[in-house]
């Protein structure tokens, strides 16, 4: 289907078919306008003063952790596939002969034409932006960062430096490691949702903000277990913050939700940073065995 | 008479963009062409998640200091669009990932981008 | 009946176990010994969690639901509004989730055993396909089922891909690039009802749904449509079948037994969904009742035109996963009884029939009607398993096969079509003509090659027996006492049509 | 404000400084090459500078925190991390 193939009978079919999906589209979005239903959305604003300042971090990562859980799994599954399609771990039934593998290839930045100026600021820029991406993890409670965002800033870091010095990176990170960080940082996002599970049943309870049972929400019924105080200091204490606000003072925390950010962003470094490496340098199971 | 506000103009860009993704997704013959087209589809139905949280002189929905935690819930914004717009942005870089991927191995097979070309598998 | 309200404890181990084996497994890479004894366990451990668990809920990260009057509350059973993620582990669950743990445990087996080495990645993607499934079958939640979807696409292009053959390579890119778009579709679904609703949670959302309110009508409709298309997607249904059995047939065999029975769950999960928060639009249940009978006559007729008995299968498993939704279309108790118990019937016969062509694929000829033959000579058990599952596949009476298109076929004469019978019937027939073909060529044609003495391939492993004895055995037990398992859909088939809300 | 500035009121207002620090330790490690002082000094200076357009965290009220006062805070949490890379870099020290 070149454009050729657009003319005639064929393309006024594709331009009527795409005129009706615009249509459907376009007019049910025009009948939310200005109707969107609040539903759920003013109860999770509700709860804000007690948990992290930033409202989305805690619904991204709290009263919809395990969504985010699975989402964290997308990247981890898109890194691991797109890696397995350049060839890492391509299986072989024993004594039957399939196609030939693509040959793995290997591909360079042509660094020598840099100029001096660019090569000489690299190094300062990727400390800086590692810097940065770390600033953006820790203040993932407070304003709008988080690990994803960590994790991206971080691989442009790495992608940087993979333009600018080729093969000598300054920041060298392996495949190995890549792989092995994007690993812990899923599972200590799984884990952390054990402690929680262990004390009051639910998969990836706040046992450090604790809200349903420490009594700072009045009304609630049902919930019978009872974080100890212990595993509550332990996860919450460290990121409690005093939230001066017009009509009162909340002795906030965040709970898991900086720790569970933690391991979002390794889960991300590990797997974008991943994608970029075997991407240009391609992935060769000789190689890798030879270090 | 239709008032235009920012919601429906953010919304009919939205439908604009998908449509534009769609149609680039389906009639596009290279490969290439066709995985930036998609990450104009994905634009779109983000642009339309992000509206949807959107709420007339409404505030961000981080707490800032000094306001007034008891207004807050009426005036933040509505927390599932900007929320879903975050899985969604994962969900196309790790689909886009996988789709360049396999474009790549795909390209050092037979050496075109033509996806007429490559899905019937002759060489160039 | 021992259903807890809340919180029930097995329901997070079904996802993290997957989830942790996974991740070790892909760090392991190609130790082998190490792969092995977590990848057995671990799928040991899902079997027997999946077989002794109670029902119940479970509102992950423990946020209660708000009630209408004011105040919050742990019990499932009160109206209220979920501020957290619920899953739902009852009856259809409990033998869904089991028969996939159970072929999740085949299948690691047969590939540790006959796989060559760096098999880390691909033993954690079937892993990640039985979390996906698991995901998409319990969810209660419009949010959390696209993502489950979308992750389940995404395993899928990587199990398509790990046998680094270009005809694998090519069927994934196709579906992945279908992936991408249906994915979209969904999102723009999720937002118009939660532009409509307002809940994300699929109870509270068919509570809230205003449906006399007619201006919002229009919206549902567009929804409804894309819906449908990732319905048509998950499941490959009628205009899209070739994609999906490319994909079916450019994977290994064995890993098609787990990748059709995700599709199937899939289809389940979301063609339920579609009958609890679309059924009262009119059309809906005749537009998805017409894509079932496309997916049935075509799936059959492109079976038919196949020479590699591995596309036969795929196209075959297309065509049947039409029966699964034509009893869930017809929406009426019976119907969806029928539709369910084809879904169940169908992961296990057609799994013994992948699990045959898998044998005869370790001969190292390949698949195809015209490179191998004579099979039944050097491997009788795998032809009287091929033939058996056959028999099951085509509706022959002692088998499981039989028992659900009986209740599809007076369920569609119930429902006063009695055309949609006949398209049953004429399905099981086609399909008889179809696998006989394949089987007769592959198994019982006379060799010629056989007097040149060629020593091919690798040895069919006894585990390959073992599991196909243990398949076969589950089908003529569901042949013989089909109320195994209606029991244990018939709960299910009830909410869905009296009391949609509930999940 | 000004009672609350001396000492932090609650931890979180450090806590995050550790976590920069402690991370930027780890991916420190990472760092292959040398680096001169003149340009150890110069990332440094840059940071600072970098500290003051970030400004601190909402919601810290301490200087340990970078509050001085409501115009002029710095982000402490960024220079932890540049330091934090450094040091590791020393603890990487003679390789390659």
């Amino acid at each position: 289907m070149d454009s050729k193939g657009l003319k005639g009978s064929r393309g006024i079919i594709a331009v009527i078919a795409l005129m009706i999906i615009f249509v459907g589209v376009s007019t049910s979005l025009l009948q939310l306008n200005g109707n969107v239903a609040r539903g759920i959305s003013p109860e999770y604003n509700e709860l804000a003063p007690y948990e992290a300042p930033n409202n989305l971090a805690s619904w991204v990562y709290d009263y919809r952790g395990f969504d985010t859980l699975i989402e964290t799994g997308v990247i981890y599954v898109g890194a691991l596939v797109s890696v397995l399609a350049i060839g890492r771990g391509i299986v072989r039934v024993k004594g039957v002969e399939g196609d030939a593998p693509v040959a793995p290839s290997s591909m360079e930045f042509n660094v020598s034409t840099l100029n001096v100026i660019l090569k000489y600021f690299g190094v300062p820029v990727i400390i800086l932006l590692v810097a940065y991406a770390l600033l953006v993890l820790t203040g993932a409670a407070t304003s709008g960062g988080g690990g994803f965002q960590c994790g991206v800033i971080f691989s442009s870091a790495y992608l940087l430096g993979m333009i600018f010095y080729g093969r000598k990176n300054p920041l060298n990170l392996s495949k190995k490691f890549l792989i092995a960080i994007g690993g812990v940082g899923w599972s200590i996002y799984a884990l952390l949702g054990l402690p929680g599970y262990l004390t009051t049943g639910y998969w990836q309870y706040n046992v450090g903000a604790d809200l349903w049972t420490s009594g700072v929400i009045p009304g609630v019924d049902g919930m019978a277990a009872v974080v100890p105080d212990i595993l509550r200091q332990l996860f919450g204490d460290p990121f409690r913050l005093l939230l001066v606000m017009s009509d009162g003072t909340y002795a906030s925390t965040a709970g898991i939700v900086p720790l569970i950010n933690i391991g979002e962003a390794f889960n991300v470094i590990g797997a974008i940073c991943l994608i970029f490496l075997v991407f240009v340098y391609g992935w060769n199971d000789e190689e890798e065995k030879s270090r | 008479m239709i008032e235009i506000n920012l919601q429906l103009l953010c919304f009919m860009a939205a439908a604009l963009l998908v449509v534009i993704g769609l149609g680039g997704m389906l009639f596009l013959d290279n490969i290439i062409k066709k995985i930036i087209a998609f990450t104009l589809l994905s634009d779109g139905v983000n642009l339309a998640l992000v509206t949807l949280g959107y709420v007339e002189g409404g505030i961000v929905s981080i707490l800032e200091p000094g306001t007034s935690a008891g207004a807050f819930p009426e005036n933040a914004v509505l927390i599932f669009g900007p929320g879903i717009v975050l899985t969604n942005i994962v969900i196309g870089v790790s689909t886009t990932a996988v789709l360049v991927a396999v474009t790549m191995v795909l390209y050092r097979r037979y050496g075109t981008l033509k996806a007429s070309k490559v899905l019937k598998g002759e060489r160039k | 009946m021992n259903e807890s309200i809340s919180n029930l404890w097995s329901i997070p181990l079904f996802i993290i176990i997957p989830i942790l084996t996974a991740i070790a497994l892909n760090i392991m890479y190609n130790r082998k010994k190490a792969i092995s004894v977590t990848a057995v366990a671990s799928s040991f451990a899902l079997v027997v969690i999946s077989a002794l668990s109670p029902f119940g809920f479970h509102w992950f990260t423990g946020h209660p639901a708000v009630l209408p009057t004011g105040g919050y509350t742990y019990r499932a059973d009160l109206l209220g509004w979920r501020l957290s993620l619920e899953y739902y582990y009852g009856p259809l669950q409990q033998i869904a989730i089991f028969l996939a743990s159970l072929l999740l445990l085949f299948v690691v087996m047969i590939s540790i055993k006959s796989l060559k080495k760096n098999i880390g990645p691909y033993i954690s993607l079937l892993f990640l396909t039985f979390m996906s499934s698991a995901i998409v079958i319990m969810v209660n939640d419009f949010y959390h089922m696209w993502i489950g979807v979308e992750i389940g696409s995404l395993i899928v292009a990587g199990v398509v891909l790990a046998s680094g053959e270009a005809v694998s390579q090519k069927a994934a890119l196709k579906y992945t690039f279908f992936s991408a778009l249906s994915g979209a579709g969904l999102a723009i679904a999720l937002a118009l009802i939660l532009g409509v609703t307002g809940y994300s949670n699929i109870s509270d959302a068919i509570k809230a749904m205003p449906l006399s309110n007619g201006s919002l009508a229009s919206i549902l409709y567009v929804a409804f449509g894309f819906t449908v298309l990732s319905w048509v997607y998950a499941g490959g249904l009628a205009p899209i079948h070739p994609l999906k059995a490319d994909v079916y047939g450019a994977s290994f065999p064995h890993a098609t037994v787990l990748l059709q029975a995700q599709s199937k769950l899939m289809l389940v999960a979301i063609g339920l969904l579609l009958l609890r928060v679309f059924g009262t639009l009119p059309f809906a249940k005749e537009v998805m009742l017409s894509i079932s009978v496309l997916t049935m006559m075509l799936g059959v007729v492109m079976a038919m035109l196949q020479t590699d008995f591995r596309w036969t299968l795929a196209y075959l498993i297309v065509s049947h996963s039409g029966l699964v939704t034509l009893g869930i279309s017809l929406g009426t108790v019976q119907g969806i009884i029928g539709g369910l118990f084809q879904a169940i019937n169908d992961v296990v016969y057609m799994s013994v029939l992948l699990l045959a062509c898998e044998g005869v694929y370790y001969f190292g000829r390949g698949t195809s009607i015209k490179s191998v033959s004579g099979i039944a000579k050097r491997a009788p058990w795998l032809a009287i398993a091929a033939i058996l599952g056959a028999f099951a596949a085509s509706g022959v009476p002692p088998f499981n096969g039989f028992q659900s298109e009986i209740i599809l076929i007076q369920a569609s004469l119930n429902y006063g079509m009695p055309e949609l019978a006949i398209v049953v019937l004429m399905v099981s027939v086609t399909t008889f003509i179809a696998l006989f073909k394949g089987i007769y060529n592959i198994f019982l044609r006379p060799d010629d090659a056989l007097n040149n003495n060629e020593k091919t391939g690798t040895p069919v492993p006894k585990i390959l027996y073992a599991c196909l004895a243990a398949l076969i055995f589950i089908t003529v037990l569901f042949g013989v006492y089909p109320q195994l398992a209606i029991n244990f859909l018939t709960e299910a088939a009830l909410k869905v049509v009296y009391i949609p809300w509930v999940p | 404000m000004i009672e609350l500035q001396l000492f932090p009121a609650l931890a979180g207002e450090v806590t995050t400084i550790v976590i920069a620090l402690v991370l930027g330790i780890l991916f420190g490690t990472r760092f292959q090459g040398g680096m001169s002082k003149r340009m150890v000094g110069m990332v440094f200076g840059l940071s600072i500078i970098a500290a003051i357009l970030f400004e601190a965290p909402i919601f810290t009220w301490s200087l340990i925190a970078g509050f001085i006062n409501e115009d002029f805070s710095i982000s402490l949490a960024f220079i932890a991390a540049t330091v934090g890379i450094f040091i590791g870099m020393l603890f990487r020290g003679g390789h390659e």
